[in-house]
Parts: structure tokens; C-alpha cells; sequence
């Protein structure tokens, strides 16, 4: 589905990421996790096309995101749901409509997907901010905003950068609810987080694999979890 | 008009993904209509100043003068009449009357001189078209002919009024083109500042999946619909200006009115085309640049 | 030099905390320019139109002719030369002489006449000074002492010469105000919106303890030095596209060259001063006024 | 030293906090919790002057933030240090720059002060980094950066909103050691946080109050944690 290949990751200076190879199967849930800089949200970043590895292949459904035109990137992103780490909105636009606006950017909203907004809404505890500007958020409610817009589209992998940052432990794990379910449906689910409790509260429920960035690698952790 | 107005407003399409104006979006509605305003009354200034240079030029060209030194002898004037009448480029001849005579001559000789006394020459009042006259091939048939009679286009007293309206022709043209110049740059650059001002909403855009020609439509639209409206209120406050300049210029004197006439009204609106084709262009190349920008 | 470049950037003061020229802080510097760059235009143009007007006016209101009907009669006309001598208004007053009489009617009676054989009235050529002339009192002291003279100053030639050099005067201050009134919006705007673009930063610097006075100062130099380089850009453009114009014009035309000569050079320079005072006036209202909406 | 007084807020709508009554004593500690959405932020902005209250005063060193004017409430800032939780810095200067921006504003940066920055780099980890724009930091390093320009003023008190949100255990262990040791040095600390187990590591180390807003109400949470 999505695949890394010997890929080295810079930004100008020395390499973030060496040689690194990571598969993303289909149905998996993988968290993903590391030292603050690490290169969490550069990996994600090269999952959904906003990065291009410095050397090696991210392929994309089987593309390569170097070979992509800028297009073709923009309709692969409508397979692909991400939860930004600062949260990017239109800000001229209510709560409720920047949550279609993928929906609405690739075609109509249909009624189906009208009442499973307003479900969605009401699952991550936004049902009666649903008309306010972004700016009137909390920072907790931006972040759920955001996980809603990435699960809206229905996408076929969801990309989470620290989703749960800003958010008291009740509401991460009725998040992290959220997630475990789409994956039961058969979506791709990375998440990456800091919070250790939140990955063990996971892996009671399904079956995840825990990726850790050290040394410029990527590591599976094992039990030590 | 519903549908003009969402046009203005830019909510065809796709612009209500394009934030509403904000004091940088304002600026491309301003810089349009002032540079539409100044562009308008340019060009309701060049065009006078054509209609000017026209009116002198035919008021002087349009005539000439032929005379005839031997007075009292019909026969050569008819001869010379007769030359003129087949000549190219004259319209009309015609003895003048010693009435009309006397009022030419009167602020120099008084009025009250008995010009049938005189041995004064006999004019002729030629009436040119105004394609012109080959002056040297009249003179030598006239000489051939008519060897008392002069051939005056009065390009003497013509030359500086000639000059005079040929400058003010050039000098509108030149500031015409000045101010559409700047009319553009203003506008493109308005257009761009905030167009700049919306990265981050293209960013957004862009991530979530929308591909560059929604984006490019979604604020081309808005953005041209912006500066369309600012030309129209632009125009429109030129041409109400225009209707302000003096209008009515003393009968028989020099002066064209300033205002075009007929037809002429709709050439001011051509400037709202220009400034829709700029502001059109200006979005494009700046919404694809800033697009290219992002690796996004 | 080193002091102006950096009054220029805008790095003296507290002008780094201001982020360097993005698309919409280049514009600022792009308007000013490009006004500046049609007010200078506006502006010579006008001076032009203006010494144009009283070129005219002095070639025409400054001469007058008495003629005198009755013929040769030297001591009317030599009353009518004390009287003219007398009258405050006239600077000189001289009899014309043969040669110049028949120059004059050369167009209308041809060269070869015999002048001296006809009953032709005397002409006097009056320069008038420019404060003009009591021409009321001046007849009737004529008509009182001379009865055969009279007096006539030209005006029924001059009038629509003057009107088109009133007219040329007038619209050249037109053209001048809406270009200066253009030039101070479109700057005013363009330094608003650049400056809105900079709320972010406004709001960083007020929430980390900056007071108003500070960070105004910190965008009000930027702002202004931005304009004020433009305003030197664009003048100097203007000024360089003034040397392009014609400059001379037929010598003994109608006609004075276009370009502003001696200390007129000096005036295109106001703008700069002009355009700065706008552009900090803009930035001051625009700063207070954006720090005014943040509640913090 | 900052005390709210009957305090009622609210964003036109129905009120978040209703007659709230708080004093922070000199030398203080407190941690303010509560779900996503309760006020934290909406307490912490009264506590600085951002907001005014709706009805009640908030005093800030003795005088009401509703009678300051705006630039008497400017200098009072230089007494408070604030870690915003949407951190935010001049995008054009370089972290270092960014980090010494309040001591530049109110006056000369002395030897002594960029020796006490190179320090405070050091500590929070981003010495390596002080030469990165701000777009160029993780969003963990986004947030030691903001706690460090809120320290680098030496001020009377500090208000961190979710300071450790993005980043690991260790580091935010470490943050929470720096805020300790600067309550120890006498200043006030107001930190608001969804971590729990941050607060009982804080615990341990120093006498800390623990606020809850519940109920449009600041409760003392008592043994519970
Ligand atoms: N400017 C505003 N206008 C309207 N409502 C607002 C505004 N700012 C915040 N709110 C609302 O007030 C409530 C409290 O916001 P606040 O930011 O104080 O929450 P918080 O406790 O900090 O939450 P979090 O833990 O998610 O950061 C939220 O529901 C938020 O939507
Ligand atoms: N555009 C950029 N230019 C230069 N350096 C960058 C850029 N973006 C990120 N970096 C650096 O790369 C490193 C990794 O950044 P990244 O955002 O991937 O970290 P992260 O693991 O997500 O950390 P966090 O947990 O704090 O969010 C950081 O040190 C950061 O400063
Ligand atoms: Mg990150
Ligand atoms: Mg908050």
C-alpha cells in the first residue's frame, strides 16, 4: 500500500532518516514513535507526498511519489486521510464545512455523508462547536477537528501526527476508539505520538506494531512495550 | 443579475473556498478602480485632444486662398476658377464678395474704405478635402495658365497650430499609454500582494487534495471578479467626471467639447476588458507560482 | 550613504523585528514608483501647459493696434502716439512702418500693390504691458482727441487662443490632482495591505511585551523608506522619460519646449517628500488602527 | 500577586467560567486541568491580560487588567512569561533571535544574557537548532522554544499552556525540572496541562496546587491524584 524504500530523508544539513525500508500493509496499524525531533513528522510527511525522499523510493499505491505530477499527488491525497500536527484550516469557513471540505473539493456532499458528519461530530465531542470559526477552537477541539476531516473522506490509509497532544486521556482514548474501529474496517492507520499509555491502551484492543526512530533508523519495538 | 452579482462576489465556482476580502483583497478592488478612473479620464483627454487637432487642422487646411494680382480682369479669374475645378483635392472654389472682402481687410484698412476704388487683386476661396492638394503641380498649371494668380494654402499661419495640435495628439497618446501601463502594473501587482496574502488557504487547499486548476479557478475568479468591479466603479466615476469637465466650448471658437460625443462614450468602457484581462492573467501566473512553490 | 541605505531597508531603528519585503511589501515600494512616476509626467506636463498659456498670452495680449482712418494726416496720428505715451498700461508705442503695412496685407492684396497710392489708414503698434490696459478709458480719450482712430487689442483673435490656454491650463491642474490624489490612495493602500499582512508579527511583538510606540516605529520607518525609495525610483524614471519628450520646438513657434527649465527641475521632486508624507501618515493609522483590533 | 476576583468569561455565548474567585501566590505552584474545552487556555489568556473578564477584575500585581491601558499592560508582560499553547514567534528571525525578542524589546541584551540563553538552549535541547527559522522546528521543538523565550525574560511569574503536549516523557520530565527549580528561585508557575502523570512527578518534587475546571468552576482537585 504504502511502501518505503531505502529512503534517506535531509534538510540540507545531515540525513534525518538512512537507508530506511518500511512496508505498510493494507488493514495494518502502526504507531509510530521517538525523541521530540526525531523525524516523526518527516516520515509522515513522506507517506502522504508533502516531502520527496532525498534519495530512495516512497511508493504510493504502487507509484513512486518522486514520479508524481503535482495533480496526481493532489487525487492521491483524497486516499489518504492526515491529521496535521498544527492543524491547518480555512479559516473563513465554520468547523462543520472545513470537515466536508475534502468531501466537497472532490465532488458533491451527498445526504449519507451529511449525517455522517454530523456523527462524527458528535463522536469526537465537536456537535455543538460545529458552527464556530477555526480560531475559536481550543487546542484540543482544533486537533479533533482535524482527526474528523481526515476520517471524512473515507480514506484508504489515515496518517495521525500526535493527535492526541492536546487532548485530557478520557477524550485520546475515545479517539484512539475511533481509529481502532476504522482499522477494524480494513484501514491503514500510522500514528504517531509521544504517549506510551496510549499505545499500550491499543494493544489490548488490536493488533499494532510500534516503530520507533532511533539513530536515523526506524526500529521495530518490541515487547518492551 | 443575481448571477452577475455572484459572479462579482466570485461564488461561482468554486470561491467560497477563497476567503472573503480582507484589507490586502480590498486593494485589488481599489488599485482597479483608481487606475481604471485615471485611465478613463486619459482617454476622454487623448480623444478630445484628437478631436482638437482635427478640428484645427481642418479648419485651416480645409481652406486656401488663391489671388489673382491683376484686378478688373474676369477672364483670368475664371480661368484660374476653371483650373481649380478640375484640379484633385478641391471641393469647392468660389469668388469671394466684396463684402467678404472688406471684412477680411477691415482690421487693417478700417471699414469704411472704398475698396471698389481700389486696384485690389481678386480672391478666390478654395475649399480643400481633406486629403490634400498637390500644392507644386497647381502652381505650375496655374503659372501656365493664370500667371497673375498665387496659390496660398496659408501653411504659414497653419504651421504652428498644426504643430501645436500634433503634440497634444502625441502627448495624449504618450500619457494614455503611460497610464494603461501603469494601470497594469498596478493592478497585477494588487492582484499578487493578495493573492500572497492567501498562501496559507492555498496551502490547505492543496493538501486536502484540491489539484492546481480547482485552486487556480477558485481565486482566479474571485480575483477577476474583484477588479471587474473595481473598473466598473472606476469608469463609472471617470465618466461622471468627465460629464464635470466644461462640456461647451463658445460657438465657432477653436475648442472641441471635452466629452466624447455618440459612439465615443463607449470607448471609456473599454478599459474594464483591459482590466479584467490583466487581473485574469495576474491571478493565473501568480496562483500557479505560489502553487509551484509549495513542494506540498 | 551607508545611513540612507539603512534608513532605506528600514534597518535603523527597530526594523529588523519587521520581516523583510515579501510580494506584498514589495508592492508598497511598486506603487510608490509607479505614481510617483505618473505624478512627475502629470506634473511637467502642467508646468508645461502652463508656460504654454502665457506664451500665448503674452504673444497676443501683449501687442494692440490703433489705426487711424483718415490718411495722411501725420499730426492726428502723432496725438494719437501722446496719447498712448500717457496711458499707464502701455509700455511702447511705435507707427509702422510702410515695409511692415504691406507685409501685413501681402496674404489678402498680394506683394506688388502700391501702397503708397492708396488711401490707406495709419497703424500704430501698441505694446501693452502685462497688467493690461483701461481699454474703456483709453477709447474714449481717443475718441475724445482723435475721432478718426481706434483702438483695437487684438481680442477678437486672441479670445479662443486664450480660451484653449486656459483650458490646457485647467486641465493640466485636473490631471495633476486626481494623479496626486491617485498617487496618495494607491500608496496609502498598498502600505495598509502590506502592513495587514503583518498582523501575525504585530501580535507576536504586543504579546511578548512590545509597546505601541515601539512596534509603530518599527513599521513606520520600514513602510516609509519603502515608499520613499520607490518615490525616488519613479521620479527619477519620470524625469528621465521627461528628457525624451520633444524639447524643441520650431524656434519662433507657438510652441515652448516640454521639459521645465532652470529651478523647474527641482518641482518633480516634491513628490518624494509628498509620497513619504503619505505613506507614513498610511502606516501610522494602519499600525494603530490594526493594534487597536487586538484585544490582547 | 495575580488574583481573579468573581470572575465571570464567557465568548458571547453561554458563560465557561462563572463567578471564579482564584489567588496566585508568589512562589507558587499550580497545575490547571480539565477536559479539552473547559478554559484552561481562556484562564490562562485572563491571567496575562489577552482577555479581559466579562464581569468580575482580574488583578495583576495589584492593578485590574480592565483598567490598564494597552501599553501598561505591554510592560506588565515583562514580568510574566507565557508559553502559548498555538506557539508563535517572528517567522523571520532565527529561534536565538526569536528566544531574546522580549529582553531586545525591553532594552539591551547584556554578555550576561547570552550566556544565560546559551544555557537555556543547552537545557531544553535545542542548542544545535538556534540557528533553524521557526518553520524549520518539530512541533515539539516549537514548544521548548516558547517555554524557553518565556523564561529568557527572568520573570516574576510563568504561565506554560500544555507546554510538554508534543513532546516525549524524558524531555517533558526535564521542562518540568526547569519550572521547578525557577519555583524554587521564588517564581510563580502556572502550568496547564492533560498530563496526570506529569503532575505526580511535579508531585514529588514541590509543594504544587492542582486546579480542575469543572462546571464553569476552579476546584482544588484534593488527593484524587
Ligand atoms: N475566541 C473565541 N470565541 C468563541 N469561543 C471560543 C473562543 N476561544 C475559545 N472558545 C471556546 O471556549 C471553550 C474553552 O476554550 P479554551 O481554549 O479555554 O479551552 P481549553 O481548556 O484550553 O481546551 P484545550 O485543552 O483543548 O486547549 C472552547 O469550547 C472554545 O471553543
Ligand atoms: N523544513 C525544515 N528545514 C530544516 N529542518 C527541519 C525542517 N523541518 C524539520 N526540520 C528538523 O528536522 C528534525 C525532525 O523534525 P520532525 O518534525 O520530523 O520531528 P518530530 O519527530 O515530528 O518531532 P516532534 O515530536 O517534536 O514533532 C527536527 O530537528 C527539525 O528541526
Ligand atoms: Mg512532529
Ligand atoms: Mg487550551
Amino acid at each position: 500500500m504504502i511502501e518505503l524504500q531505502n529512503v534517506t530523508q535531509s534538510y540540507g544539513g545531515s540525513a534525518l532518516l538512512t537507508d530506511v525500508s518500511v512496508q505498510f500493509a493494507p488493514g495494518s496499524f502502526h504507531f509510530l514513535t521517538g525523541p521530540s525531533g526525531a523525524g516523526k513528522s518527516t516520515l509522515l510527511k513522506l507517506l502522504y507526498g508533502e516531502l520527496r525522499p532525498t534519495r530512495g523510493h516512497v511508493q504510493l499505491f504502487g507509484i513512486a511519489s518522486t514520479n508524481m505530477a503535482r495533480d496526481q499527488l493532489a487525487r492521491t491525497r483524497r486516499r489518504i486521510g492526515v491529521v496535521h500536527q498544527d492543524c491547518r484550516f480555512l479559516d473563513h469557513l465554520s468547523l462543520a464545512e472545513n470537515i466536508a471540505l475534502p468531501l466537497q473539493i472532490a465532488g458533491q456532499l451527498t445526504p449519507a455523508d451529511r449525517q455522517n458528519l454530523a456523527d462524527l461530530l458528535v463522536w469526537v465531542g465537536l456537535a455543538h462547536r460545529s458552527d464556530a470559526l477555526p480560531a475559536e477552537l481550543s487546542g484540543g477541539e482544533r486537533q479533533r477537528a482535524a482527526l474528523a476531516r481526515a476520517v471524512m473522506i473515507d480514506p484508504e490509509v489515515i496518517l495521525a501526527d500526535e493527535p492526541t497532544g492536546n487532548v485530557d486521556w478520557e477524550m485520546a482514548q475515545r479517539l484512539l476508539q475511533l481509529l481502532i474501529e476504522l482499522n477494524k474496517m480494513g484501514k491503514t492507520i500510522v500514528l504517531a505520538t509521544h504517549d506510551l499509555n496510549l499505545i499500550r491502551a491499543a494493544k489490548t484492543q488490536v493488533e499494532a506494531r510500534v516503530l520507533r526512530i532511533r539513530d536515523r533508523q526506524v526500529q521495530l519495538a518490541g515487547a518492551s512495550l | 443579475m443575481t448571477s452577475l452579482l455572484d459572479f462579482l462576489r466570485g461564488s461561482q465556482g468554486d470561491g467560497r473556498f477563497v476567503p472573503p476580502s480582507k484589507l490586502t483583497g480590498r486593494l485589488t478592488l481599489a488599485a482597479a478602480a483608481a487606475m481604471s478612473f485615471l485611465a478613463v479620464f486619459a482617454l476622454v483627454l487623448t480623444m478630445a485632444a484628437h478631436r482638437q487637432a482635427a478640428l484645427w487642422g481642418q479648419t485651416l487646411a480645409g481652406t486656401a486662398t488663391v489671388r489673382i494680382a491683376s484686378p478688373h480682369e474676369p477672364e483670368q479669374v475664371q480661368a484660374a476658377l476653371v483650373i481649380l475645378e478640375t484640379t484633385t483635392g478641391v471641393n469647392a472654389a468660389r469668388i469671394l464678395s466684396e463684402d467678404e472682402h472688406a471684412a477680411l481687410l477691415a482690421p487693417w484698412l478700417g471699414p469704411d474704405l472704398p475698396l471698389q476704388d481700389l486696384p485690389l487683386p481678386s480672391l478666390i476661396e478654395v475649399e480643400l478635402s481633406p486629403d490634400g492638394i498637390d500644392t507644386l503641380g497647381l502652381n505650375l498649371r496655374l503659372q501656365a495658365e493664370v500667371p497673375s494668380a498665387t496659390f496660398d494654402d496659408h501653411s504659414r499661419w497653419r504651421a504652428p497650430l498644426i504643430d501645436a495640435a500634433k503634440r497634444m495628439r502625441n502627448l495624449g497618446w504618450a500619457a494614455l499609454g503611460l497610464t494603461f501601463a501603469t494601470l497594469a502594473v498596478m493592478v497585477a501587482l494588487s492582484t499578487q500582494s493578495a493573492l500572497a496574502s492567501n498562501k496559507q488557504e492555498i496551502d490547505v487547499l492543496h493538501l486536502v487534495g484540491a489539484e492546481d486548476r480547482f485552486i487556480a479557478r477558485a481565486f482566479v475568479w474571485r480575483f477577476t471578479g474583484r477588479a471587474v468591479a473595481g473598473a466598473l466603479l472606476g469608469t463609472g466615476l471617470g465618466i461622471i467626471a468627465t460629464l464635470l469637465l466644461p462640456n461647451d466650448p463658445a460657438a465657432g471658437s477653436f475648442l472641441t467639447a471635452l466629452p466624447p460625443n455618440g459612439l465615443g462614450w463607449l470607448v471609456p468602457f473599454l478599459v474594464v476588458p483591459l482590466v479584467a484581462a490583466v487581473a485574469y492573467l495576474a491571478t493565473r501566473v501568480t496562483v500557479m507560482r505560489l502553487l509551484k512553490e509549495t513542494t506540498l
